[in-house]
């Protein structure tokens, strides 16, 4: 890793984090609608692992998926303004903030559908093998995702056909207040892997620089064009499984460690110092440029206007009647 | 009968009175109860169900009977199916009714075929109870008003209640009924307050309540539309225009009687379904009344609805998404004037 | 025009034409080529699609475009919608319409509401093609009719052809055309034959089709259901009634002026529809005339459908399921008569 | 095993052969409406299964259920005249040969939708989990059918669940025209439970002793309240996967080999003997008593009568308005 992968990772996830916390502080003044589900905590994920996909590489998401889409390369005034429910939004205010997309940058969609990733990842991919363009598909899902039949369906269509599709589990621990455990009959989610028959691979997903590395080799080996690899990436949810979830299914201990002593930008501030990838200065820089970059958006996104009421019945067809 | 409780409590009520007569009733679905084997909630429930509805009911019946599910809607909606089939009387929680892709083949080939598919040699007493409706700002996957689709499905009852009273009763005759039940809650209506006796009651499916008299214009409306009903006819008796509000409360069977009655009396029929336009509630009823009250009729049979687009997030195009008042009320003085011209 | 094939040979065509037109055009369903990796069939297919319908285009165009998939409806058929999106233009076969249950969410949530959740920033050009239909002895999972259901759907664009020809000009049209079409293949129409020219040629979605023009009546007849409507007309014109027999051909979007310019003629509307008679494509239309068209309509709006059972299996109770011409006849007299009477 | 299950074995098996050639036969007369699928030379999986199982145990099928229900316990006539369409079938001539049922057996139905069974003998596994009556479930599924995302959601739950259900997978090469090894990204089907941490285990399925050894154990874990086990026997589909299918995808090596070198019953014919479970007097009197009950059937079906035509729209609700 060098220092400009080192920088823009920490921008990235500090970008997600900055984001987040706007999010919920806003969520609760009651100016953004419907729900949020948070990605802070789990920032080491998504950037370890888009820190390796270009514009024509896709990824898919889920309904915590503001992380996925900045780590993707969307645009965070058009990310902020969406989840306002404003025409400047990158859906111009009709997704919300479980369907931001950006096609452009090969983002398709955080997803409301538990389990609707994995198809449209496959379908990415047949589109980059049959194009022959070299890109990959990236799916992200949850612990909780690992259970639903399009897991299954999804993986083993990819990997039948050899498609250039990695698919990364991030194992927050619960699936709403439902612990991994509970739900799923396997061990680990990377021992599915053998179901299969593709590489099954688990990585503390709260090290970005490991995430990185795993996900750098999965990625190659779909460019390459020997299939699918299934990452596991052990993480935790800080926040609720939703803003206003009181979490009773939690315990203190968990509670009180987590964000605190396993928070993966610290681990990361202090691997980059160590490793002198980044100076203190030019940590403390690129903080304060998210940090502003972020109240930007949010500015952005006040001022910006709701949609015209046209646009209720526009752009659900290309063409009808 | 003094006592107001919520329509979310309503509907909890009837779980717990069901799963205290009959122990063969159980409650099946994703965070039903929440928190299971977390060590220190060993017989408390962490949720009761995303919405709270089911609060109380694990730790009083105990995870045995309140039991949560992985994520997987086919598996455990099938499963559903097959426990009713050989011995329960599973009431089953489909948490949006936007989930149901993932279990429609459950629902439709397996659930609702069964018996016919048996020759009669099957009963399926399931209660899939689901939310719907859009004003939560829940955007496109999570808004949808699906009971067209299930009443479209030989083999299943659907039942849409617009109010705490009914949501009980009905709910405890769905949960007794020997066929399997499409129950839908419109999460919008969990907070509505409304006054509910204690214990048990039932109401029967396919009887329609006129929620309104009057003589001038039906108005059948489902679920939460009701209110925007109720709310229009209140704007339109000011202009001494007294409208008919019936409220069919289950779709399948749908209360065909009592809607023609009406029509027959005052001519005229709007409909109020929050659901998309085509192949819905709305025309359903339409065209049944259109075949079997034609001589009734003055007027169109108009129909206020969704559009035919998927439900928006902004708040300003949700608001526009459902049903209003104001446009029913604008469609009405439409009816009501084109029938004076004709007259 | 001489030329006469199968419905099913005009369909292959279609796929043929538009897969040498554009190579973005790809197949993908269960054994649309069969015995993919079988050591003697390298480039051949073994079935062409369990009806045969896709035989040769494996031979043709290989197997890198014509993709067998593993039994998961919910994963090629999501993966289908996403190839859309990122620059492919599939035809995704679901094999019998009933199977849908399977693959409900990724039609439903995913594919055809992607545009309009983005913003109008996709388009998901795919067509799937799928069959429907009783008359195959094939039972109650297997012999639905389920347009009405995605019909529902907005963001879904739904086609059902009634012969040869249309089918290949539709299904040209809907292959080429940038949203998610749903093509209704009615499986006991496969060996229909009827004129088709050969080579290319388009018929636009939204434009109904007048089969055979009269006065006293208009019959809107979906699929197959138009020749139980021609087989009617011809028993009621040796009676002296004309009936004025519309085919919609696409069902969304519905040519509606059509039908309210013929109704506006003859003053009476019988639909015929094989599916179950609740929330289906006849209540839609007629539901759309009562409202539309109110003034014209001197009698009932009548629909003859299958009952609101599933499709039995025995042979004779499965004839007595779909919709018959005796039963067409039957209910013109009593439309004309009460015409008649009410003259 | 002794004389009696051995005898009851053979009977069983000769049963659904002598079924599935009267039913290929008659079909190609026309004379039965639909397609059938059949199950001649696969007798071995379902017999050794349900060998093991009372009829408070509950099975769940396939398309191409006839042997089930046979080795389930359904009546020939019932099944013969269902096949018809008559009035005297086990569903009254509604179902057909898809949906041949009968629940007083523990016969859940064969299924037209490939993959509907594993939620259904989850539910019945959990009906016996409640009502505590010592009752298993058994699922038998197809190796096309175990890439359906309900393989996976059916045995998660099983297994997170710890229900009493046994995941029977028949594993005859192929889905439809399709090889298993094409669709099937996992080496074995047996190899997917680890996905489960559940027992996997791979059975020649054409020795109905090893089906039977197999499954003994199987069934037994499950009534113990040990949980699930997936066993994948492995067979073949003698015929086409429907009736009219010229099996183009077959190696003429392979069709010449199976029904002829590899035929279940006679390799069990030879076991009984060499075993003395049965002498042959034995065999050939099982044998033309199971010839003659067939015989029977066909007849029983011949002179039924067609339903009613008001069956038409009844039994469609136990009650309606
Ligand atoms: C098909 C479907 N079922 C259920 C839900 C409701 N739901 C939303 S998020 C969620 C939990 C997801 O858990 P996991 O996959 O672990 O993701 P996490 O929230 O932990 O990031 C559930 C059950 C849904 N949106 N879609
Ligand atoms: C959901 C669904 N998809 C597709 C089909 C069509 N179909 C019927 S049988 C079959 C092949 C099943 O293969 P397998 O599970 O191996 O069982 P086998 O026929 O070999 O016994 C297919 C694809 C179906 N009936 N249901
Ligand atoms: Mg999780
Ligand atoms: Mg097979």
């Amino acid at each position: 890793m060098d220092k400009k992968m080192a920088s823009w990772m920490f921008t990235k996830m500090n970008d997600i984090r900055n984001f987040e916390n706007q999010v919920q502080k806003i969520f609760a003044t009651g100016e953004i609608p419907g729900f949020v589900h948070l990605y802070a905590g789990e920032e080491a994920v998504a950037v370890g692992v888009c820190a390796h996909l270009e514009n024509l590489d896709y990824i898919t998401s889920t309904h915590r998926g503001h992380g996925h889409c900045i780590a993707k390369g969307c645009d965070l005034n058009g990310m902020m303004a969406e989840i306002f429910g404003k025409e400047t939004g990158l859906c111009n205010g009709k997704g919300g903030s479980m369907h931001i997309a950006d096609l452009e940058v090969g983002m398709l969609g955080a997803n409301g559908i538990v389990g609707g990733g994995f198809p449209l990842a496959v379908g990415a991919g047949l589109s980059a093998d049959i194009l022959e363009n070299g890109g990959v598909a990236v799916c992200f899902f949850g612990d909780g995702a690992n259970n639903h039949g399009t897991f299954h369906e999804g993986i083993n269509i990819a990997a039948a056909l050899n498609l250039p599709v990695v698919f990364v589990a991030e194992n927050n621990g619960f699936g709403e207040a439902t612990p991994f455990e509970y739900a799923t009959s396997a061990k680990t989610i990377a021992d599915r892997a053998i179901a299969y028959d593709i590489p099954g691979v688990r990585v503390d997903g709260n090290d970005v620089t490991k995430v990185y590395e795993v996900a750098e080799e999965a990625i190659e080996r779909a460019r390459n064009g020997e299939g699918p690899t299934l990452i596991e990436a052990i993480t935790y949810r800080t926040s609720g499984h939703f803003e206003g979830d009181n979490q009773a299914y939690k315990s203190e201990s968990d509670k009180e460690k987590w964000p605190v002593e396993v928070d993966c930008i610290e681990q990361f501030k202090a691997y980059a110092l160590e490793n002198k990838l980044l100076s203190k200065t030019e940590l403390e820089e690129l903080e304060k440029a998210s940090l502003k970059a972020v109240e930007e958006a949010v500015e952005f996104a006040h001022h910006s206007k709701v949609p015209n009421e046209e646009a209720l019945t526009e752009n659900v067809y290309v063409s009808y009647k | 009968m003094a006592r107001k409780i919520t329509f979310s409590k309503a509907i909890n009520e009837a779980m717990d009175i069901a799963m205290e007569r009959d122990n063969k009733v159980i409650l099946i679905g994703e965070d039903v109860a929440g928190g299971a084997t977390v060590d220190h909630l060993q017989d408390e429930e962490a949720w009761g169900g995303v919405f709270g509805v089911t609060k109380g009911l694990g730790n009083k019946f105990g995870r045995k009977r309140v039991i949560d599910m992985p994520i997987a809607e086919a598996g455990y909606m099938g499963a559903s199916v097959a426990a009713a089939v050989t011995g329960l009387r599973p009431i089953s929680e489909l948490m949006f009714n936007d989930f149901i892709g993932s279990a429609m083949d459950e629902i439709m080939n397996q659930g609702a075929k069964i018996r016919y598919m048996f020759g009669g040699k099957a009963e399926v007493p399931l209660t899939i109870r689901t939310s719907h409706g859009a004003g939560a700002g829940a955007a496109a996957q999570h808004s949808q008003s699906l009971y067209g689709m299930l009443t479209a499905i030989p083999g299943l009852k659907v039942v849409v209640p617009s109010n705490p009273y009914d949501a009980k009763g009905l709910l405890l005759t769905a949960i007794e009924d020997n066929d399997m039940v499409a129950f839908f809650e419109d999460k919008t209506l969990y907070s509505m307050k409304g006054e509910v006796p204690e214990g048990y009651y039932t109401i029967p499916l396919g009887k329609a309540e006129i929620k309104r008299a009057g003589d001038d214009l039906t108005i059948v409306a489902i679920g939460k539309m009701v209110q925007v009903a109720e709310s229009a006819a209140n704007q339109l008796a000011k202009q001494n225009v007294e409208v008919e509000i019936i409220d069919p409360r289950s779709l399948s069977p749908l209360d065909e009687d009592t809607i023609l009655q009406s029509v027959e009396k005052t001519g005229r029929l709007l409909i109020i379904d929050e659901a998309n336009p085509r192949c819905n509630v709305a025309t359903d009823i339409s065209a049944m009344v259109v075949d079997k009250g034609f001589d009734f009729l003055d007027a169109p049979i108009k129909m206020v609805t969704a559009p035919h687009a998927p439900t928006p997030f902004a708040t300003n195009l949700e608001q526009l998404y459902i049903p209003r008042a104001e446009t029913v009320v604008r469609t009405v003085k439409d009816m009501i004037g084109e029938l004076t011209l004709s007259r």
